[in-house]
């Protein structure tokens, strides 16, 4: 690690720690209620949500409009694995089951990633996302006929185990994890399959087995997310997870810049806020939600970051040296 | 340079967000204004349950304030969308508490938002009463929720009942909305009941939540030729199915749940001589129900459905215990709760210790000419 | 030695033969040149050398080993590298991304590792950072290492798109055009590279040309094709002369 | 034998329908490679149309689907003007997303103008039902069937020998092509998504004919149907979008009545994969290699 790279890591390290001592403050003091905190764990379970979907449509440059479906696979995996575990008695901190919840959650979204990803990888574009539509709903249905798991009455009594503590620390691992995942030689891999799929493979790539690699990594932290999620509402219906709801996700990522994190990160809770600051227009903030959706897109198609990630070392430093530029600047007229 | 505004837009508007988190702290109540939650779905596909019930509910709020409030302070009613997704149901929850600061809840409307939102309400220990919200669990092991419908056994009970006995049936098909847990629900407690009066099911299909084509399941149903077909459903999926089932000449009796209600609307030649399970009778003489049917046909220009009805009643049965308590305290107005004994339009109000309404009657109601026509009663035991 | 051969194959496309009975073998360290009019077939040749196209027929060798059925990336790791008519750069990465990638296979950590960032990923990605610069400054490139591919100048490009194609470590290297679209200059300049390449990575070199001066310039063999099939194999001199080549040239 | 016929009837209804909303989506893609989120909701207000038309103005059957189609054709050039043609040179999932957008805009705006409640639409055809040995085929499902496939014919000699639609298909092959033979791409763009639009109105009319309701939501299934069915078919390929539509139409049918109801969309999306899988870009469509 060169100077640059560890000034950049203690910067955001600094940032990551006083915005959480900014939370902590105002929700110790109640400034924050817990309708601001809800808004908040559901931002970062977006986000969350958001990020994982980006390493298939941002990296990958897939178009993925299945998304909803291996959250629920996470979301109902982790809260049965959860109910199990506290039905059997074991004395584990709230934190530990968490923890082992959302592993679970992970794996299995992550396995069946892996089956789906295999066959259908091999199609491209659109066909790919109808194809990925089709598994969701397929999981949808499944989850409405499957009795185990409450039907279509839905899933009930999962212990509310996450906070707005330990989702945001979970938030800030997964942002870190797909951030440098994006920066390994395996996402450089699965980026150069984005950008010319041939010249990839004859650059000694193995394609498909990125391409798996990238869906299943991107069910996985679906996985994730959907077991914050679940424990977090104590209550799961398979009809959240449906089209739409894949649909929501699929514009954040675009709308944040497809392959840019910090992107997916600022358009999540935008999107998230968003209809909340709306809200007391009644039926008329769906209207103005798409509105601005259609606004955004055509003045800024690409995105709001486009590719690029929005670098907080890069931006102190741009206003240190805009300083010095006024000063030489003030300089100048002095003398 | 171009990239550096941007950047800085954005934080400014991530800070923004984040002092407009921190700013907008607790309105709470003024002093002279008592403030009542609403929640259900009012875009999407379950728009019309959540509006409906809003609608009765603010009929109510409208005629209490119109009568002098609770001690001269006026109701307000704050209604906010679910768009029946449980996520927004408890940021919805979340709002009417911390940021309208309400004394209590009507909702929500649909059961899956309700479920979702029990936990917390419980915690909160917020008095609530759902006008419309069936499923079983809603009311168990929370003091502080009560309902106001009956639930969904207990309504298939009553139709079973009615079919089996009253009708004189044999023979029954089940036609069930698969992912709509009240049809599934009121299905099941059907099927139980008309087995055990020695009806046979002759068969059961089923439909998805989005399904508008039926003809492949009422072709199967016809070639069955059962006594009676038992629908519960709602109406704008019901409607379809009668209509359809009598293109097709299909001749056994319709029988159905409270969905039915306001099918007599648009439906009337479709729904003509077929029964329903209902909360009340419009025909009926009690001034409760002709004043209510008048006073939202004028609000509204539309006739009432079952949810508005409810919705109506619960606003009432709230504010009766408020005035009760005396006060607006949560444990306050929970224990007068406890104690209601509303006359209202869909019957009188009584909660059992879970919260559920007790003895509640269940009325049959016959489609007859366009109107409604009130049958019988029934009560389970 | 040998270190790449193909022996008879074909190639049918529906009822259309591209490529009929095709030979080639190339010895260590050899410069050839592999010319033909507009639609002889070569580029499919390429095709099938590199796996894009599975042959209807015949056996490609490769240091001994079958090649057929295996997949571009399988190929290129047993040691045959290329480049593209139409250049092929990872447009959005930058010219030093470009290469990394195709250093992949020298990279050696796994994916965990690389998510978390221990030190063995530190290690590997300073290894790889020095390995490709290296390689960059090869081609005077070190100036543009963090400049997006679409945003070099065309020769740059064509210089890049070699240099990936050299970073997976090649024995054989097969370049498709690569003076195509270069005024007399920038070939002149491309011939040199071209030649101390070779002489540098100890490596051989087929390249489809229809530059005749660059070809007639630098390879030592030159095999010419018309309508899929070998019509003359020589030293630059003997095709210059042979009257079958200037017949598919020139038409009768 | 009766009962399987009877279902072959239903399903060919519902099939048609399908094929004739799935053929807005296919030309539009066709020609700018888009995929037209809205295209349910340009249905939905088809029908809305047709609804007002024949309640408030008492207008007659003919003139009840031309009034919806030609203002829906209308509202369908302006979406493309507004929303589509700035992002034509953007990146595609742009242009989705903007679809998406003008999709969730026109269902609230449905939602606020005509509220959520069904409107029952009115019969608008005559009705009576005819025998056929055992089986019976009511007037509606007839007419709906006749009409789908009458204008499928229409639009197919449109297409095939008319100018404007000779100029929707070179520049479907190829824009900058086209642009070069002197055709003016903007108007054949706008041309498409006029013909598409009305026939999704008529699609949407019909649609509430048969299930006799128009509410704002009711674009949302049979879009996302009819948009499974132009990918079966082969997206692009007006043909393809036709055969798809009855494909669904008929297995949609056929796996409630013998199958299962509960997993009916599940079987059908089953099958799509399943078709993609073996034919990657559909029934009809063509596998294009890319050139190396």
């Amino acid at each position: 690690m060169d100077h640059i790279k560890k000034k950049a890591y203690l910067i955001n390290t600094i940032a990551v720690v006083a915005l959480y001592l900014v939370f902590f403050v105002l929700i110790q003091t109640k400034t924050m209620n817990n309708y601001f905190v809800g808004i908040a764990i559901m931002t970062c379970i977006m986000i969350i949500m958001a990020m994982s979907l980006n390493i298939v449509a941002g990296f990958l440059g897939e178009m993925a409009l299945g998304h909803a479906g291996f959250m629920a696979i996470g979301a109902y995996a982790s809260a049965s694995f959860s109910m199990a575990l506290i039905d059997s008695g074991l004395p584990l901190p709230q934190l530990v089951i968490l923890i082992l919840a959302m592993i679970v959650g992970g794996i299995v979204a992550g396995i069946f990633g892996f089956l789906i990803g295999t066959p259908t990888l091999r199609l491209r574009g659109d066909y790919l996302g109808i194809v990925t539509i089709g598994f969701s709903e397929i999981i949808r249905i499944f989850f409405i006929n499957f009795g185990p798991t409450g039907g279509a009455a839905g899933l009930k009594g999962i212990t509310r185990l996450v906070n707005f503590h330990n989702v945001y620390w979970v938030t800030i691992i997964v942002a870190f994890l797909i951030f440098t995942l994006g920066r390994s030689k395996q996402g450089r891999a699965i980026i150069s399959i984005r950008e010319d799929e041939i010249a990839a493979e004859a650059a000694g790539i193995p394609t498909t087995q990125y391409k798996v690699l990238a869906f299943s990594l991107a069910a996985f932290f679906a996985g994730v997310g959907g077991a914050l999620y679940a424990h977090y509402q104590s209550f799961l219906e398979p009809s959240k997870f449906g089209f739409m709801f894949s649909i929501e996700m699929f514009v954040i990522v675009v709308l944040g810049g497809l392959g840019s994190i910090t992107g997916s990160i600022i358009s999540a809770i935008v999107l998230t806020v968003l209809p909340e600051m709306l809200r007391s227009f009644a039926e008329y903030r769906l209207l103005v939600y798409s509105l601005v959706l259609i606004i955004m897109m055509i003045f800024r198609p690409q995105g709001i970051f486009g590719r690029t990630e929005f670098s907080l070392t890069a931006f102190i430093e741009s206003l240190i040296q805009r300083k010095n530029v006024k000063k030489s600047i003030g300089g100048g007229e002095a003398s | 340079m171009k990239k550096r505004v941007v950047s800085v837009l954005l934080v400014v508007m991530f800070t923004a967000s984040i002092f407009a988190f921190a700013g907008c702290s607790t309105s709470g109540g003024s002093a002279d204004v008592v403030k009542l939650g609403f929640i259900g779905p009012m875009t999407g596909d379950a728009a019309i349950y959540g509006s409906s019930a809003e609608e009765g509910a603010q009929l109510a709020v409208a005629e209490i304030n119109a009568a002098g409030g609770i001690d001269g302070k006026n109701i307000e009613l704050v209604a906010y969308d679910s768009k029946a997704d449980q996520t927004e149901a408890i940021n919805a929850y979340n709002r009417l508490r911390d940021q309208d600061g309400v004394v209590a809840v009507i909702g929500g409307t649909l059961s899956g938002e309700t479920l979702a939102m029990k936990d917390i309400m419980v915690q909160d220990n917020m008095p609530v009463l759902s006008p419309t919200a069936t499923a079983v669990e809603v009311t168990q092991a929370a003091p502080n929720v009560f309902r106001a419908c009956f639930l969904d056994d207990y309504q298939g009970q009553a139709a079973a009942n009615f079919a089996a006995t009253t009708l004189g049936a044999k023979t029954a098909a089940l036609l069930i909305g698969t992912g709509n847990p009240y049809s599934e629900g009121v299905s099941e407690a059907f099927k139980a009941a008309f087995t055990a009066k020695g009806g046979t099911i002759a068969g059961s299909e089923s439909y998805g939540t989005a399904d508008k084509d039926f003809s492949a399941q009422l072709t199967k149903i016809k070639e069955m030729n059962p006594d009676v077909v038992f629908v519960p459903d709602y109406v704008q999926t019901v409607g379809p199915i009668l209509q359809k089932a009598k293109e097709m000449g299909i001749t056994a009796k319709f029988v159905g749940a409270d969905g039915w209600d306001g099918v007599q609307e648009e439906y009337a030649d479709a729904a003509q001589g077929n029964y329903f399970t209902n909360h009340y009778a419009a025909d009926s003489p009690s001034e409760t129900v002709q004043n209510f049917i008048t006073a939202y046909k004028k609000e509204y220009d539309k006739v009432p459905n079952s949810f508005a009805a409810l919705g109506y009643d619960a606003v009432y049965a709230m504010v009766e215990a408020i005035t009760a308590a005396g006060s607006t305290d949560s444990a306050d107005i929970i224990t007068a709760l406890k104690a209601t004994d509303h006359a209202g339009v869909t019957g009188t109000l009584k909660f059992d210790e879970e919260g559920n309404p007790k003895d509640k009657e269940v009325t049959i109601i016959k489609i007859d000419g366009g109107q409604l026509k009130f049958d019988s009663t029934v009560v389970n035991k | 030695m040998t270190v790449l051969s193909a022996k008879n194959i074909t190639m049918q496309f529906g009822g259309l033969t591209a490529v009929d009975q095709f030979n080639l073998e190339l010895s260590a360290n050899e410069l050839v040149g592999l010319i033909g009019p507009n639609g002889a077939g070569k580029t499919t040749i390429f095709n099938m050398l590199t796996g894009v196209y599975v042959p209807t027929m015949g056996e490609i060798m490769l240091n001994d080993q079958s090649i057929i059925k295996k997949t571009p990336h399988e190929i290129v790791k047993l040691g045959a590298s290329r480049t593209f008519q139409n250049i092929r750069l990872f447009k959005d990465l930058t010219a030093l991304e470009n290469v990394k990638i195709a250093y992949h296979n020298f990279i050696d950590y796994n994916m965990i590792q690389g998510m978390f960032r221990t030190k063995k990923y530190w290690d590997e990605e300073k290894k790889a950072q020095e390995e490709c610069m290296k390689l960059l400054d090869i081609f005077d490139m070190g100036e543009y290492a963090d400049t997006l591919a679409k945003n070099l100048p065309y020769g740059q490009q064509r210089k890049l798109e070699i240099a990936r194609a050299l970073a997976s470590d090649p024995k054989v290297l097969m370049l498709d055009e690569p003076a195509a679209g270069m005024n007399p200059n920038e070939t002149a300049e491309l011939m040199e590279t071209i030649h101390f390449i070779r002489n540098k990575f100890d490596i051989t070199v087929l390249l489809i040309e229809h530059d005749m001066k660059l070809v007639m310039g630098i390879c030592e063999r030159i095999i010419v094709v018309d309508y899929g099939k070998t019509i003359a194999e020589g030293t630059p001199d003997e095709i210059k002369n042979n009257s079958d080549v200037i017949r598919a040239y020139l038409g009768d | 034998m009766n009962l399987f016929l009877q279902q072959l009837i239903n399903g060919l209804n519902v099939g048609s329908i399908y094929a004739l909303i799935a053929i807005g989506y296919t030309m539009v893609y066709g020609i700018i490679k888009l995929i037209n989120f809205a295209h349910g909701e340009i249905m939905m207000f088809g029908a809305y149309f047709a609804f007002i038309a024949a309640t408030s103005f008492h207008l007659p059957v003919w003139a009840v689907l031309l009034s919806s189609m030609v203002i829906m054709a209308i509202i369908g050039v302006a979406i493309e003007f507004v929303a589509y043609r700035p992002l034509r040179n953007a990146p595609r999932l742009s242009a989705l997303i903007t679809a998406i957008g003008v999709s969730l805009f026109l269902q609230n705006l449905a939602l606020i103008i005509f509220k959520p409640d069904p409107k029952v639409m009115p019969k608008i055809f005559p009705e009576t039902i005819y025998k056929l040995g055992e089986i019976e085929i009511s007037s509606t499902t007839l007419i709906t069937i006749g009409l789908s496939l009458f204008f499928m014919v229409l639009l197919d000699l449109y297409i095939r020998k008319t100018k404007q639609g000779r100029a929707m298909r070179a520049v479907s092959e190829d824009k900058d092509a086209a642009i070069l033979m002197g055709i003016n791409v903007n108007r054949t763009i706008s041309l498409t998504f006029a013909v598409g639009s009305a026939l999704g109105a008529l699609g949407g009319v019909l649609y509430s004919v048969a299930y006799i309701q128009v509410y704002p939501t009711m674009g949302v299934m049979p879009g996302l149907k009819a948009f499974i069915a132009a990918v079966l078919g082969g997206i692009g390929i007006i043909p393809g979008a036709m055969l798809g539509g009855f494909i669904i139409g008929m297995v949609e049918t056929m796996t409630k009545a013998y199958l299962s109801t509960t997993w009916a969309d599940a079987i059908v999306f089953a099958i799509l994969i399943i078709v993609l899988l073996f034919k990657p870009t559909g029934i009809l469509g063509k596998n294009t290699r890319e050139k190396v």
